[in-house]
């Protein structure tokens, strides 16, 4: 195995990595506390923007007849997307043995988290009448009143209370031998409060293997679960009769394109820790070039079945989905749609080159255009089937308010301060399994250089068949 | 007649490995493999060849998913069973029976939370279990240990330190 | 709640879920809108805001499309390439079709809207939460949404006292739609009753119908074989249920249609088709 | 079409009054919730009156005067309020129907900008007096002017108000009395009344089995809209007639025509006298002309008269064959035609096409005419508006009293109406609004609503039977210091006339005056005389039998003129008047501005409609602002592209551009009568309404056009789906 090819650094003490990963949870310095100050600034922003929606009414927003939903449920499938990429990835790498998740599947969960809080203030904000929220939950009412149990709204509130306390517990418990190794480093109340958190850890062989049994049964259920969740998400749309959201290939398409922006948002966390915490060694440019390449399966399949829904719209001959995906590629969101088509099927194709995968500018660039495009897809599916759907009287043209684009700006300065506050309380990278890895690596090198040996010896020893190299 | 605990250190698993071995192999006089536990910063599943020890988690958590998914038909179904006024009417683009969509969701969600309970009573969380331990073993050292009678005690820390190992902590079990 | 219960219960509430509908109807009110009739002077529509407390949202609000008309005559010009457009205008007066088979019903996550016995699809705006889907999946679109407090700058003193005491005005974040006069069904309901007699076809009828100047609107109860309505419908053999677009009619030539119905919704209101001389 | 019209006696039991008609008691009653501060007081309903029970509304009858129509209404009265109206299904005039503006009539009432108390010029301003001030002052002014100098401006009016009035200028010597509707048909009658004998005439609708019609949008705005509206309902059923609809802009009626034609503005004339010719020559006419008419109509040869209108040959070939076909055939004449330098001609061409098709007596019947006279309807028109500048302008008047009427804002600036308001020395202004007119008084008299006044209504078009509306309070007034009409006008007569004062009011004035009616107009009502004041406050109105002298038409030599070219203001403007609006009177009710224009669908706001030819010359496009420049001035608004016009034709709506007026109206719009080019028709003196020549220019600002809708078509979906006639008639078309 080349250098080159290597995932990361095998003869790492694992004393240094203990070092390097707290060294990251250090007291923040100057840039820290100001990109805080903006996301808080951004946070208040939104809270402003909603006290204000929630005294006014949702007119605030510029929603109107045909228009009864936009940036916010656009935004909400947006950060519901962005939380797969961490959870799904990680169970999926995890299942698989993809020994190569292990120094980043931390910050990726945790990005899954937050994302999913994030993503929960949508469908609230978005209520006409927010402090009957309760309403959707099936709780037993002396009125004998229950939740519509057929609306896929309610089963967004199932999956995703679902999804979030699974996913939460998925990064909790796979902290558990890390907030041990951070109570054995860490002195006052610090130590006090990871030894809570380490739940009583010492590593001995029954935790373990319990811990791997715990650990890979919850990925087992946070695979069906995470594409459920999309797929339920999607259902909002799909189980509708809106031309243009009743479309078969919808579940897979939105779990596609859920990875799809996931994978773009672990490429620009991944380039900003690596960068601040300068963590090169933990964050290799071979785990770099792996997620790329998985980014660019990922493009593809949701470029793929971007064309299955035009060529089952363009087959289907139905009017009226037809002349919504024509009003779409030609009307007055043309511009936004070649926008969306650009940034998820042709920006991709930079994943393609490995020059540009090595280089950590580009990479950054372009995946913060991924998710462009990936919002934008979002709005596209919303907005344009408002706009222009059955009945043509109602058809218009609707950009969002600055109440609505206030409250969109804030939802990412929410994810990108809760982000901060864990990078600083909990170690971004997994210690342990950086260990294991190192460790497996090792052994797997060594037994190569074995093998190397005893086939060179075996080569030598067979002379004579020079045809079989080419074969 | 009062009991140690010792805890010997070594300097990582492949030093201690061959030592597991040796115990299972009756090198230490009157250890068993049985009594002893392996403490390491990683996750080595080479050693359950060793100690061959069961996990039972996934037997709880099938009880949840199965208790999941069954309180889901029901509770859902009396749900729907006894609205005052049963909303009727309305056709569903997609008939499919949401039964089926929120049963898969309790199934997973009973099933991770049963999972995650079975692993804090299993795993021995949340329960004290002595003093004796070493703030290496979450750095790089890996330790063994094991609860052996006083008038072993002096044998086995030889047979430790003849192993190579760093060092050796003892506690008495009260 | 026993377990018999529960099963009977739940098979009750999956029953015919395919076809959508209630199952057992006293009335199915439904609407017979002549368009050979129907000039598109709008005197329904304002008789539809006079009746039912509509807010009045003003130039900025209604620029924005967040005007509150559950009766809306939707104007169309003909796709002619003349120079002008030689056969007039089409006009269609589009409200709540309180569809059989709605699909504004199954979406509410809070069953907000659901379907009355009388064949409405109610909407309770106490129940109702703003969450909207309703009218995302309502092909029409002719659900309305109380974007703001409308109450507060319609009605300036003493405007507020021609308010009808029979029906709320509405605060923002709930849905709102044509209820065909849900009021007058329940006044005329509890006449009938104190008179111990039944409902009569023509005891009342909607605000739209009752102040049309060409009666171009029949409102009545589609159960009843000898009301107005039903004569109508099955004059122009438009038949209730979804999938009736799959039946071709016997006469061919019979105007009445519903609007979408190949969407299976069920419409309860039956346009007729506009009439037009072709030979001049 | 009879099992179609509703029967809803069953559920409208109109009660009447019972005696005392003044008991309005009910109103006392406190609102029990107000809704602005969601506070709830508790009523107690110890002793209501005896027909107020709370919770349940009361339908009483009375009359619509939204427009001059006289619809009758039920109105639902509920604790006191009133709430909503219905047509009265008695009524002959809408059978139990209403327009929007009949439905609008609630927030007339209730409009929140009403004056509420008298007001007198002291300085600039108005400032509120006392009604006993006021009416010192107006007695002092009436006794020290010479009746000659008096005058009175008013609205169209017609029963007993229009009785006290006459009464009033008689009792004071003056015999100026003007009445002044900027929408009106006064051409068209002078034409009836000349060519047939009868001013207004029954047009049987439905008995047509085509109608053409030059202008007259009798779906929206002409005479009387509701019964017309109901009349087109038979004759689009059955056999069901056509419609051919000449217009230079698409108007309601336009909207339902099965061929609609833009002539050039001032040419359809004629195109009727082409229409004419043409059946004359192939010898289709049913009734002989003499020899001069003949001759006269030669001249109108297809090709002349296609050149002239701009209607291809062919069209007006086949108009003339489908009139001449399908027998009874009406031919109508409206604004856009009377509303020419022409007009008179040009509706006379009109009337002459339903004389050689022998329509008379068969699609244009006598008029019922109400048997006592002063009760006859006094419609108003615009040439008393040109006689009242004229007068204005020549200091003629020194006492000038407005009722009904809003010449300020109505009149064309040309007309200097508002500057010579000055010449007249006192201005008495009776009105329920803040109108411009108002603004401009000396002394403004609050009145009743109409429906917390009393009156008697004669609509001057006569449906089947000779009918009189009553109109009765709906509740109490809102105001304890407005008056109604009638009592003030009781008050001026008492002033100079000693006849009224035992009418202590105008409801005993009324009553009196209804009961002691001649027996021809009592038929319709039996029993003693408060039996029959009874029934005809429950009733509301009031039919009584017919009267059908024959009509001899008197066919003439016509010529009509057409327009010449004008190179400075090319184009034509039409003041295009909406059933909504109307002339601007309903500019203050929150839901007529809110209701779409039916053509445009623009609301709260005033736009010029443009062909998309014109459009594409000028660069403009939907929600850019023209100006419209005639040489009277000129008007900005937005621009509505559209095919329903004629290329040269811009058309501006009434019924914006107030600066007074109320919150609703004020500053909204423009007001295209203002730019009017003081034009007269050359026979009857009427203002020529649609002769006014414009150029048009672009401007550079633009903003959204505030209208409904998205889509302008139906993208082929099927909301609307057209059928042919021939297909109705084979499945419907039973007689």
């Amino acid at each position: 195995m080349e250098i080159k090819d290597k995932i990361i650094d095998e003869n790492l003490g694992w004393q240094r990595i203990n070092e390097d990963v707290i060294r990251s949870m250090d007291a923040p310095g100057k840039y820290y506390w100001i990109t805080f100050a903006v996301c808080i600034a951004m946070v208040l922003c939104a809270v402003a923007a909603e006290i204000y929606q929630y005294r006014m009414g949702m007119g605030t927003v510029g929603l109107n007849n045909p228009h009864m939903w936009d940036m916010y449920i656009a935004t909400f499938v947006f950060w519901i997307g962005m939380s797969h990429a961490g959870t799904l990835l990680s169970a999926i790498l995890h299942i698989i043995h993809a020994q190569w998740r292990k120094p980043i599947y931390r910050f990726a969960e945790a990005m899954t988290t937050f994302s999913l809080m994030t993503a929960g203030f949508f469908p609230m904000i978005h209520l006409g009448r927010v402090w009957n929220l309760y309403w959707v939950l099936p709780y037993v009412s002396d009125r004998g009143i229950w939740p519509n149990f057929r609306s896929p709204l309610v089963w967004d509130a199932f999956a995703i209370s679902t999804y979030l306390s699974a996913s939460a517990l998925f990064l909790v418990i796979g902290m558990i031998p890390d907030m041990a190794i951070l109570r054995d480093h860490a002195k006052g109340w610090r130590r006090k409060a990871y030894g809570i958190l380490a739940l009583g850890w010492r590593g001995d062989d029954r935790q373990w293997r319990v811990f791997r049994k715990t650990y890979m049964l919850m990925a087992c259920f946070l695979i069906p679960l995470a594409v459920s969740v999309h797929s339920i998400v999607s259902s909002d749309f799909a189980m509708s009769i809106m031309p243009g959201w009743h479309v078969t290939t919808f579940p897979p398409y939105f779990v596609a394109g859920a990875l799809y922006s996931g994978c773009a948002a672990i490429m620009t966390l991944f380039i900003i820790l690596r960068y601040f915490f300068r963590m090169e060694e933990y964050m290799t440019l071979n785990i770099m070039e792996k997620t790329c390449k998985l980014t660019f399966a990922i493009a593809m399949v949701w470029s793929y079945l971007n064309i299955i829904e035009f060529a089952s719209t363009w087959y289907g001959h139905n009017t009226y989905d037809k002349e919504l995906l024509i009003n779409k590629a030609n009307g007055p969101y043309a511009h936004i749609f070649w926008l969306m088509l650009f940034c998820g099927s042709v920006a991709p194709f930079a994943l393609a080159f490995q020059k540009l995968r090595r280089h950590m500018p580009t990479m950054f660039a372009v995946s913060l255009i991924l998710q462009l495009g990936m919002f934008v897809e979002r709005w596209m599916i919303v907005a344009p089937t408002l706009s222009m759907a059955h009945n043509p009287h109602q058809w218009d043209v609707l950009y969002g308010s600055i109440i609505e684009w206030a409250i969109v700006f804030g939802s990412f300065g929410w994810f990108s301060l809760l982000f901060l506050v864990f990078v600083k309380l909990f170690p971004s990278v997994s210690m342990y399994e950086v260990k294991e890895l190192t460790f497996h690596l090792k052994h797997e090198m060594e037994e190569e250089k074995e093998a190397a040996a005893t086939s060179s010896k075996s080569k030598a020893g067979a002379v004579g068949k020079p045809g079989l190299e080419g074969a | 007649m009062s009991k140690h605990r010792l805890l010997a250190m070594f300097k990582g698993f492949d030093d201690s490995l061959p030592v597991l071995r040796d115990i299972k192999a009756g090198g230490c006089a009157g250890v068993s493999i049985d009594d002893v536990d392996y403490l390491s910063p990683i996750e080595h599943p080479d050693i359950d060849e060793i100690l061959e020890r069961k996990v039972n988690v996934q037997k709880f958590t099938f009880t949840g998913a199965v208790f999941g998914v069954t309180f889901g038909f029901f509770f859902l179904a009396s749900a729907q069973a006894s609205f005052l006024v049963q909303p009727q009417g309305g056709k569903a683009v997609v008939p499919f029976p949401t039964n089926f969509v929120l049963m898969y969701e309790m199934l997973i969600f009973f099933g991770i939370w049963t999972t995650v309970f079975s692993f804090l009573f299993l795993a021995g969380l949340l329960r004290k279990r002595g003093t004796l331990y070493s703030e290496k073993l979450t750095v790089d050292q890996c330790g063994i240990m094991l609860e052996v009678d006083e008038h072993k005690l002096k044998s086995v820390k030889e047979y430790f330190k003849k192993q190579k190992s760093i060092e050796i902590r003892e506690e008495a079990v009260t | 709640m026993s377990l018999k219960n529960i099963l009977e219960n739940f098979s009750d509430f999956r029953r015919d879920a395919e076809v959508g509908g209630h199952h057992d109807y006293e009335h199915r009110w439904a609407m017979s809108i002549d368009l050979n009739l129907c000039i598109g002077c709008n005197a329904c529509s304002t008789a539809c805001y006079a009746e039912n407390n509509l807010g009045i949202v003003g130039k900025e609000k209604f620029e924005k499309g967040q005007a509150m008309h559950w009766l809306r005559v939707e104007r169309y010009w003909d796709e002619t390439d003349g120079e002008f457009p030689e056969q007039g205008a089409s006009f269609v007066p589009m409200m709540c079709q309180q569809c059989g088979a709605a699909t504004c019903e199954p979406v509410c996550p809070v069953a907000a809207t659901y379907h009355t016995p009388d064949g409405l699809n109610a909407q309770v705006y106490n129940r109702c939460i703003g969450s909207r889907y309703c009218s995302n999946n309502c092909p029409f679109r002719v659900r309305y949404f109380n974007f703001w407090s409308y109450y507060e700058q319609s009605w300036p003193e003493p405007l507020n006292q021609q308010l009808n005491p029979d029906l709320s005005v509405r605060d923002k974040g709930v849905m709102e739609k044509c209820t065909f006069c849900v009021q007058r069904i329940r006044t005329a309901k509890d006449t009938a009753q104190r008179e111990k007699r039944q409902l009569q076809d023509q005891d009342f009828v909607t605000a739209c119908a009752q102040a049309c100047p060409t009666n171009a609107i029949t409102f009545g109860d589609t159960l009843d074989p000898n009301s107005k309505v039903s004569k109508a419908w099955r004059k122009h053999q438009v038949e209730r249920g979804p999938y009736t677009h799959k039946k071709p009619k016997e006469n061919a030539e019979l105007r009445g249609y519903r609007v979408f119905e190949e969407l299976n919704v069920d419409p309860s209101i039956m346009y007729l088709e506009r009439v037009r001389e072709t030979e001049v | 079409m009879n099992d179609i019209k509703v029967n809803r006696r069953g559920f409208l039991k109109a009660l009447g009054w019972g005696g005392a008609g003044t008991a309005l008691t009910a109103c006392d009653l406190p609102t029990t919730i107000t809704l602005e501060e969601g506070k709830e007081e508790v009523v107690a309903y110890v002793v209501p009156e005896e027909y107020v029970i709370p919770g349940i509304g009361v339908w009483y009858a009375s009359t619509c005067t939204q427009c001059d129509a006289g619809c009758g209404l039920h109105g639902r009265v509920r604790e006191g309020r009133i709430l909503k109206v219905e047509g009265n299904p008695d009524s002959l005039i809408n059978n139990g129907s209403t327009c929007l503006m009949g439905q609008a009539g609630v927030q007339n009432h209730y409009n929140p900008d009403r004056v509420t108390q008298p007001m007198m010029r002291k300085g600039a301003g108005l400032q509120p007096i006392s009604w006993d001030d006021a009416m010192a002052e107006l007695s002092k002014r009436i006794k020290s002017t010479s009746g000659s100098k008096i005058a009175w401006v008013s609205g169209s009016v017609s029963g007993h108000q229009s009785v006290l009035i006459s009464e009033f200028l008689s009792s004071v010597g003056s015999k100026n009395h003007f009445a002044h509707e900027t929408i009106n048909s006064s051409v068209w009658s002078q034409v009836c009344a000349d060519m047939i004998g009868d001013a207004e005439p029954r047009l049987r609708l439905d008995k047509a089995q085509i109608i053409v019609s030059f202008g007259a949008d009798f779906l929206g705005t002409w005479k009387s809209p509701v019964h017309f509206a109901g009349e087109y309902a038979k004759f689009r059923s059955g056999q069901r007639g056509m419609l051919v609809q000449v217009e230079p802009k698409m108007t309601l009626t336009g909207g339902n025509a099965d061929l609609w034609i833009a002539a050039n503005p001032g040419t359809e004339g004629a195109l009727a006298l082409g229409v004419a010719n043409f059946i004359l020559d192939r010898g289709w006419n049913k009734e002989n002309v003499p020899g001069t008419v003949k001759q006269a109509l030669a001249a109108y040869d297809v090709d002349t008269v296609a050149g002239l209108t701009g209607v291809p040959a062919t069209k007006i070939q086949r108009i003339a064959s489908l009139f001449s076909e399908r027998a009874p055939s009406l031919a109508i004449a409206g604004a856009t035609v009377e509303g020419q330098a022409n007009g008179y001609d040009a509706a006379s061409a009109v009337m002459l096409l339903n004389i050689i098709m022998g329509n008379i007596g068969n699609t244009i019947e006598a008029g019922n005419k109400f048997p006592e006279r002063a009760l006859r309807a006094k419609s108003g028109n615009t040439g008393d508006l040109v006689k009242f500048a004229q007068g204005l302008e020549d200091k003629k008047f020194d006492l000038l009293f407005f009722s009904n009427s809003n010449p300020v804002y109505t009149a064309p600036d040309a007309l200097r109406v508002k500057e010579n308001l000055s010449n007249a020395s006192f201005k008495v202004a009776l009105t329920q609004h803040p109108d411009e007119t108002a603004l401009a008084a000396d002394l403004v008299l609050p009145l009743y609503s109409s429906m917390e006044d009393w009156g008697s209504h004669v609509p001057a078009y006569q449906p089947e039977k000779v009918s009189l509306s009553i109109q009765q309070p709906l509740m109490e007034p809102l105001y304890k210091d407005t008056r109604g009409f009638g009592d003030v006008m009781l008050s001026l007569l008492k002033v100079k006339s000693n006849a009224y004062n035992k009418f202590p009011d105008y409801y005993s004035y009324l009553k009196t005056a209804m009961v002691n009616m001649p027996e021809s107009v009592r038929s319709g009502l039996k029993g003693s005389r408060d039996q029959m004041w009874t029934n005809l406050l429950q009733n509301g109105v009031l039919n009584a039998g017919s009267n059908t002298p024959k009509l001899t038409p008197k066919p003439r030599a016509i010529k009509a003129a057409t327009v010449s070219k004008n190179s400075e203001y090319p184009m034509h403007l039409v003041p295009s008047a909406r059933l909504g609006l109307w002339d601007g009177r309903h500019a203050n009710i929150p839901w007529l501005q809110e209701a779409p224009d039916q053509i445009s669908k623009v609301v709260w706001g005033s736009w010029a409609e443009l062909h998309p030819s014109t459009a594409g010359k000028l660069g403009v496009q939907n929600g850019d602002f023209i100006r419209v420049s005639s040489a009277s001035g000129s008007i900005e608004t937005q621009v509505y592209v559209h095919k329903g016009i004629h290329p040269n034709v811009v058309a501006v709506p009434m019924g914006q551009g107030h600066s007074a007026y109320g919150r609703y109206a004020k500053d909204r719009g423009v007001n295209p009568l203002k730019i009017l080019d003081a034009v007269s028709e050359e026979k009857t003196g009427e203002l020529a309404l649609y002769a006014t020549r414009v150029k048009v220019t672009k401007t550079n600002k633009s903003e959204v056009l505030v209208k409904m809708g998205g889509s302008e078509t139906q993208l082929g979906r099927g909301f609307v789906r057209t059928v042919s006639a021939d297909q109705f008639r084979r499945t419907e078309g039973e007689a």
